[in-house]
């Protein structure tokens, strides 16, 4: 694609496995668009600006912001949410970990928050507490001073090695 | 935010003076603007475009000069406004004082931002303030006369 | 808040966006990662009437090693130089500095290039850049030409890249095995703005210095190479460093930024302390 | 069914936490309207300023747009705000209206909104509407703000004082001749804001044919918002409903009548349509309710065995220009004066609060609501009186403690205070700490110029607190708490609270309650809460009550509906109710051993009355309301003890270790009471360490971003160790105390602290947060300038000037 579009331009990608194609305008953010027009909530605006993380969605299997990225930006992309994440059941351990340790309050951070989580578990070795903090620090919790997170991201990754926590 | 500064220029008072009332002038050497009209004897409507890395952000408003001394001092008051970006706004009180061959002009500036403009700016405010006095007072001097001396501002001491 | 609204385009080569941006004139603007400007674009602090997305250019130079240089070209994103374990070895300082870039998520769509261009005096890349005196590679729709980070920093924002420009690619010199390296950044949190942070890299000949480029960055408008650092450190022995003297010389060449972040006093102080620190880094850190 | 036996007490996970790790929860922002507009709003840029004109006629134009309304748009629609509490001495207050009129007194009042059809285009005609204003002289400073010749911050008011009181037995004086020892101290707080990580948002629909008004929002109080929406809007309150989803974080902030959040409704009655609103973060850091600032400086007399004798309190609270609707903003500086040296013994004590307007954004409540300004300003006085007499200040809070046997009183203060455990609790901290060992390493390292510091903070939390406060003052804020419950034909129960949630776990820690009465297990109750439609009349969630208010009233109301299964199934089972076991989900005859399910008791009730042996309808449901009675509050207790390093090179302050021990009297969910105490805690070093909302001489804010205004992310916190000392609290049969407010409470004190400890050797000390980096160096400067003796750097009297 290498003309303008005025009002829109079209875009499709496949989202949590669906193909779809709509017509964007092309200053609509992905998780505006995704929250809108596609009706998949999960991703939360917390700041439109970068810093909260809230809006973490998987593209092309990077974790990125999606307040940062414009919808016509994931033309031709597979961009996964926390529905699509939550549907797979790929992330079922790691959700049944924090429910047991109610590691949220609100709620408002957690899709974002098991985004990046799911990315570190993602990784060769068990990381250690403080690499699972350095991995958050990009994302915002008010309520639960982040320790119950930390808890059960580490019991996951241990788990997952086949490490009793 | 409180300024001050001063550059000797090659040139008379009358022309400098002159110069300063030019609303050419002041759109010439005021970077990023882009048309002064002269609305009144001391009256001129500037538009500006403000451009700071991740700023690029247009402004318009009214530059008033008051208090004029004749070919001594002279303060220029402005409030620039910019659609849902905020305000900038200040004054500067100029004077020139003749010294042999050069005219050394100094100011005291006032300047202030508000609105989106403070809200998010201020990591770099100061610095970008700064950086368009200098460049504007570079560009005077090099319109009324080649200058000599530094033409970065300091902050004034409180 | 949402962006205004704009015209999208997305080139499939760098020429192609260098013309596109010549074209359009001053309201377009290139889209790289986005990570800085998609925000400013949500604050309305800047409204471009276009934007020109390089993310799918098929000409952009891959991140390898070859004749000594270590190239990062515009599609390029952090995490790759982050993960790279040729960037470990051929250009330390980089891998050294990569986790103090913002966060996870924005290391995995922000571009060098794209830093470079934007050049924000906290940023790391700069940094790193003019350490190495790294090349910028700058495309218009006439060609490319190359220049060296020192001479790219001119002011706040300002770089010698024109407004009709791309930067395309970044070529750094690859580290020699006797060269040292060192970084640290103060910063509030985690993947903060620095406030101060320090770039250095040290060439040694028979364990003499023969060059030591310290560069500080975060406190003044652009980043700075101390003139003062390589002059003492010159022909020293590495163990031998007078760190405290050359610290308080970098700290001295200072004239910070005064904002929320502190006032020149603080900032002076903590330069001194972070030049020390890496200085130490030096000492004890081989490729 | 699940055994329900001791179901009380116990870690059950959170029913709706599988909601909200599947992103199936559902905020305002998440809630479909078809047809809605969209508000964007323009706001002051000004601290100050007349306006002039408003031209909207370019805005009017633009794409999308429906309508630009300004103030005059709303006349006749909605009253202006006006705080009144005829219990405290105050100045009228100044009238707030939801769009400015003539007057905008700060930056970000909302000035005219922008109805369209989507938010960009709202934003996009924002930019166009031009707003002609004359700046007026602001006054940003508080200490300015008592000078006689101040600038008013609101145009037409005598003076900027909101509230000029004192407290307590006033005559101090002769117990600070009398002292060995005299102590003082002044602490300055700046400004914080809450920062939910959900903004505020409001979806108002109007129906002119029913003349209904809906509204959605967040908002931790459903009923005082129909209460203030009726009374503005000037609609019967059964015409309003109001209803509060899932919320993404409210701190207090979300407990306010917002003028923007009201605009939005008056829109949706001027326009007869759906109207929605979600603030942006920028918006946000301008708007919502701030809080915390304020100065306090305060005395403390010893005789010479380290007893306190009195306590001398000056305090200075900044509102900003108004106090919000209808809950006013006063009660920072009230907790403040008063609250000092609450968890100890003594004989007088005086305090004076001003409280003063200026042309900053409206203050509010925010976790904690002023005690933590006053545990920061009595536990660093006690550590500094601790350093004057050289004893231990683990030692001399000991022997200064409020007795465990203590019950209630009225203390010199005036507060009266239930029964508290700080003696056990401080042996629990201690031993937790392993204290000794900590000093014995600080000493060490100190030697290798490592500046670790120690801090301990005991502190009395104000939490279920009753009509006295709000009711007192003829403000319409229900101090009780409702619970229905009622007996679904499944064998299930349904249980409608007043009691809301913000993520607290509230609902829950009821569904434990109720399990526990009518033995079943927790997940076979359903809680609702949120809906004026369908709840009972209650508070909702503010000063730590849901569990010690709401949970008594779901306790009481189980029990009642427990009583009326018994009474029916002794009917059926024919034997005697006392002999009939509730279990497992059914009922058990000791007498004949018989069973019935509770279904099968249901089914009969609701479907099979002509079976039951003498007819009737059975009722199988109940609803009670508790409210305190007797006692203004309950009072919790606690101590925090932390551990920080401090690096004098670059003024960087890292939190090591953190201890809390707590009493919130009986712990219905520990998992929940511990992630309150621990999410608190966060909150309290993000304001002593990062938080401050930033302003200008000119009153504008200049950190409006999550970049710029920092909060504490997860590689700045450390582990937070929580242990309990529960005390069950006498005054309800449930005997749980509050624990929201806690963590915050404490924490900022204990870290204050622990600061201090660690320059006290440099002969500095920290008094105002945030302990920013700059800041920090600047207080080592001046200590290697002056270099006194150390720790007892004079302190300067309140009206002096603000560093």
């Amino acid at each position: 694609m290498s003309q303008a579009s005025k009002s829109s331009v079209d875009v499709a990608f496949v989202v949590n496995g669906s193909a779809i194609s709509e017509q964007v305008a092309p200053r609509i953010t992905l998780v505006d668009f995704l929250r809108q027009r596609l009706g998949l909530t999960g991703s939360h605006v917390g700041c439109e600006h970068g810093v909260c993380g809230a809006c973490h969605v998987r593209v092309d299997g990077q974790v990125l912001r999606g307040c940062l990225l414009l919808a016509v930006q994931a033309d031709g992309a597979e961009v996964q949410t926390i529905e699509g994440l939550s549907s797979s059941g790929e992330i079922a351990d790691l959700q049944e970990a924090f429910v047991r340790r109610n590691a949220m309050q609100c709620g408002f951070c957690t899709p974002g928050m098991l985004m990046i989580a799911a990315d570190i578990l993602a990784r060769r070795e068990v990381p250690s507490r403080e690499a699972i903090r350095d991995a958050l620090s990009g994302n915002y919790c008010r309520c639960t001073g982040y320790q119950s997170i930390v808890d059960a991201i580490e019991e996951v990754a241990l788990a997952r090695h086949g490490i009793a926590a | 935010m409180e300024l001050v500064g001063q550059v000797d220029l090659n040139a008379t008072p009358e022309a400098i003076w002159a110069a300063l009332f030019d609303p050419a002038v002041l759109q010439g050497c005021f970077p990023g603007c882009k048309s002064v009209e002269r609305k009144s004897e001391t009256e001129y409507a500037a538009v500006l475009q403000v451009k700071v890395g991740p700023l690029n952000a247009g402004f318009n408003g009214l530059i008033t000069l008051t208090d004029p001394e004749y070919l001594s001092a002279v303060t220029l008051a402005g409030t620039l406004n910019g659609a849902g970006a905020g305000f900038a706004k200040g004054t500067a009180r100029i004077t020139l004082q003749p010294r042999n061959l050069v005219t050394e002009l100094s100011y005291r500036a006032d300047l202030r931002l508000g609105g989106k403009l403070a809200a998010v700016g201020d990591r770099l405010f100061g610095t970008a303030v700064k950086r368009n006095i200098a460049d504007f007072l570079a560009a005077f001097a090099a319109t009324v006369g080649a200058g000599r001396g530094d033409t970065a501002p300091r902050a004034a001491s409180v | 808040m949402k962006p205004s609204a704009f015209e999208y385009l997305r080139p499939n080569s760098l020429i192609e966006a260098a013309a596109m941006l010549e074209e359009a004139g001053d309201g377009a603007q290139i889209l790289a990662g986005g990570q800085s400007l998609v925000p400013t674009l949500s604050l309305r602090l800047s409204s471009p009437t276009l934007l020109i997305d390089i993310n799918r250019v098929a000409d952009s130079a891959p991140l390898e090693h070859c004749d000594g240089v270590v190239r990062c070209g515009a599609r390029i994103r952090h995490v790759e130089l982050e993960r790279s374990t040729m960037v470990r070895q051929h250009a330390p300082l980089l891998a050294l500095a990569m986790p103090h870039v913002a966060h996870p998520a924005i290391r995995n769509r922000g571009t060098p290039c794209g830093s470079i261009a934007l050049a924000d005096p906290a940023a790391e890349i700069p940094a790193c850049a003019l350490a190495l005196n790294a090349d910028i590679v700058l495309q218009n729709s006439g060609g490319r030409r190359t220049v060296p980070a020192e001479k790219y920093f001119i002011g706040l924002y300002e770089t010698a890249r024109l407004s009709t420009e791309v930067v395309v690619e970044l070529r750094f010199p690859a580290a020699r095995s006797s060269d040292r390296f060192g970084f640290a950044e103060l910063s509030r949190r985690r993947g903060d703005f620095a406030i101060v942070g320090i770039a250095a890299a040290a060439q040694l000949e028979d364990n003499g210095i023969r060059s030591l480029r310290l560069v500080i960055f975060g406190c003044e408008p652009i980043p700075r190479v101390s003139a003062a650092a390589h002059a003492m450190a010159q022909g020293r022995e590495i163990g031998e460093l007078p760190i405290e003297e050359i610290a308080d010389a970098v700290a001295a060449e200072l004239d910070p930024m005064e904002n929320a972040q502190g006032d020149a006093a603080a900032k002076r102080q903590q330069a001194y302390a972070m030049a020390k620190r890496v200085m130490a880094q030096l000492n004890e850190r081989e490729v | 069914m699940t055994e329900s036996q001791g179901i009380m007490g116990k870690g059950v996970a959170r029913a709706d936490a599988r909601r909200l790790v599947a992103g199936a929860g559902c905020y305002v922002d998440d809630i479909g309207a078809p047809g809605a507009l969209h508000i964007a709003f323009v706001r002051s840029t000004h601290a100050h300023a007349a306006i002039l004109s408003v031209d909207t006629a370019a805005a009017a134009c633009m794409p999308g747009v429906v309508r630009v309304v300004c103030a005059g748009d709303l006349e006749g629609i909605c009253k202006p705000m006006q705080v009144a509490m005829p219990g405290l001495n105050m100045p009228t207050a100044s009238l707030q209206y939801p769009l400015a009129i003539d007057e905008v007194c700060w930056q970000g009042a909302p000035v005219a909104a922008i109805a369209a059809r989507s938010r960009e285009q709202a934003e996009d005609a924002a930019e166009h509407v031009l707003v002609e204003y004359e700046e007026l002289p602001a006054v940003v400073d508080a200490q300015q703000a008592l000078t006689p010749d101040s600038p008013r911050a609101v145009l037409g008011r005598e003076g900027n004082m909101a509230l000029d009181c004192t407290f307590g037995n006033v005559n101090v004086a002769a117990s600070f001749a009398a002292a060995a020892t005299v102590v003082e101290q002044r602490i300055v707080f700046d400004r914080q804001t809450g920062v939910s990580l959900e903004s505020r948002g409001i979806i108002a629909a109007f129906s002119p044919l029913s003349g209904e008004l809906t509204v959605h929002m967040s908002h931790q109080s459903p009923f005082q918002m129909r209460e203030v929406f009726s009374e503005l809007l000037n609609l019967p309150n059964h015409r309003v409903r109001v209803v509060c989803p899932d919320v993404g974080g409210a701190f207090g902030l979300k407990l306010h009548a917002y003028p923007d959040e009201v605009a939005v409704a008056a829109i949706a009655i001027l326009l007869g349509r759906t109207i929605r609103f979600q603030a942006d973060r920028l918006e946000s850091f301008l708007s919502d309710a701030h809080a915390r600032e304020a100065i306090g400086v305060a005395r403390l007399a010893l005789d010479s065995a380290g007893r306190f004798l009195a306590f001398d309190v000056e305090a200075l609270s900044g509102l900003g220009a108004y106090q919000p609707y209808p809950r006013g903003s006063v009660g920072e500086g009230l907790h403040m004066a008063q609250m000092v040296g609450a968890p100890y013994q003594f004989d007088n004590f005086r305090a004076r609060l001003r409280a003063v307007h200026q042309n900053k954004s409206p203050t509010g409540a925010y976790r904690g609501v002023g005690q933590p300004l006053a545990c920061t300003l009595t536990e660093t006085l006690v550590d500094r009186a601790a350093r004057a007499i050289g004893m231990d200040p683990a030692e001399l809070r000991r022997r200064n403690f409020l007795p465990a046997e203590h019950t209630s009183r009225t203390t010199p203060a005036g507060l009266e205070m239930g029964a508290v455990s700080l003696q056990p609790c401080l042996d629990t901290l201690l031993a937790m700490m392993q204290y000794e060992d900590l000093r014995r390493e600080q000493q060490r390292l100190r030697k290798q110029r490592v500046y670790r510091g120690i801090g301990i903070a005991s502190f009395i939390e104000m939490t279920a607190v009753g009509a006295a406060l709000y009711g007192a003052n003829q403000i319409a804020v229900a101090a009780q708490e409702g619970c229905s419950v009622r007996l679904e034909p499944s064998g299930t129960v349904l249980c409608h609270s007043s009691a809301t949630d913000q993520g607290q776990g509230v609902r829950t820690g009821i569904a434990q309650i109720v399990a526990q009465a009518l033995g079943i297990g927790a997940a076979d109750v359903t809680v609702r809460a949120g809906d004026t439609a369908s709840s009972p009349v209650g508070g909702g969630a503010w000063a730590s009550r849901g569990m010690a208010i709401g949970g008594q009233a779901a306790l009481l109301a189980a029990e009642e509906l427990r009583g009326k299964i018994l009474k029916l199934g002794a009917r059926i089972l024919k034997t005697p109710a006392e002999q009939i076991e509730l279990a497992d989900g059914g009922l058990r005859s000791a007498a004949n051993a018989r069973t019935l399910s509770l279904a099968e008791l249901a089914n009969i009730a609701y479907f099979r009355q002509h079976q039951l042996p003498g007819g009737g309808c059975p009722e199988l449901s109940a609803t009670r309301h508790y409210a305190p009675q007797g006692f203004p509050y309950l009072t919790a207790n606690g101590i925090q003890g932390c551990l920080v390093e401090v690096d004098i090179e670059t003024g960087m302050i890292g939190v090591l270790r953190l201890w809390v021990v707590h009493d919130c009297g009986r712990v219905v969910n520990p998992l929940l009471v511990d992630e309150q105490i621990r999410g608190g805690v966060a909150q309290g070093i993000g304001g002593v360490l990062y938080e401050h909302c930033e302003y200008s001489e000119s009153g504008q804010l200049s950190n409006g971003t999550l970049a710029d205004y920092l909060v504490p992310m997860a590689g700045e916190l450390p582990d937070i160790e929580v242990a309990h000392v529960a005390s069950v609290a006498a005054e309800t049969a449930l005997g749980a105390k509050g624990v929201g407010e806690a963590g915050t409470i404490g924490a900022g004190a204990a870290l204050w602290n622990a600061v201090n400890d660690a320059l006290a050797p440099l002969g500095a000390a920290m008094e105002q947060q945030p302990f920013s980096p700059d800041r920090v160096l600047r207080a080592l400067a001046v200590a290697a300038r002056t270099s006194t003796s150390p720790a007892l750097a004079p302190t300067a009297d309140i009206d002096s000037v603000n560093a």
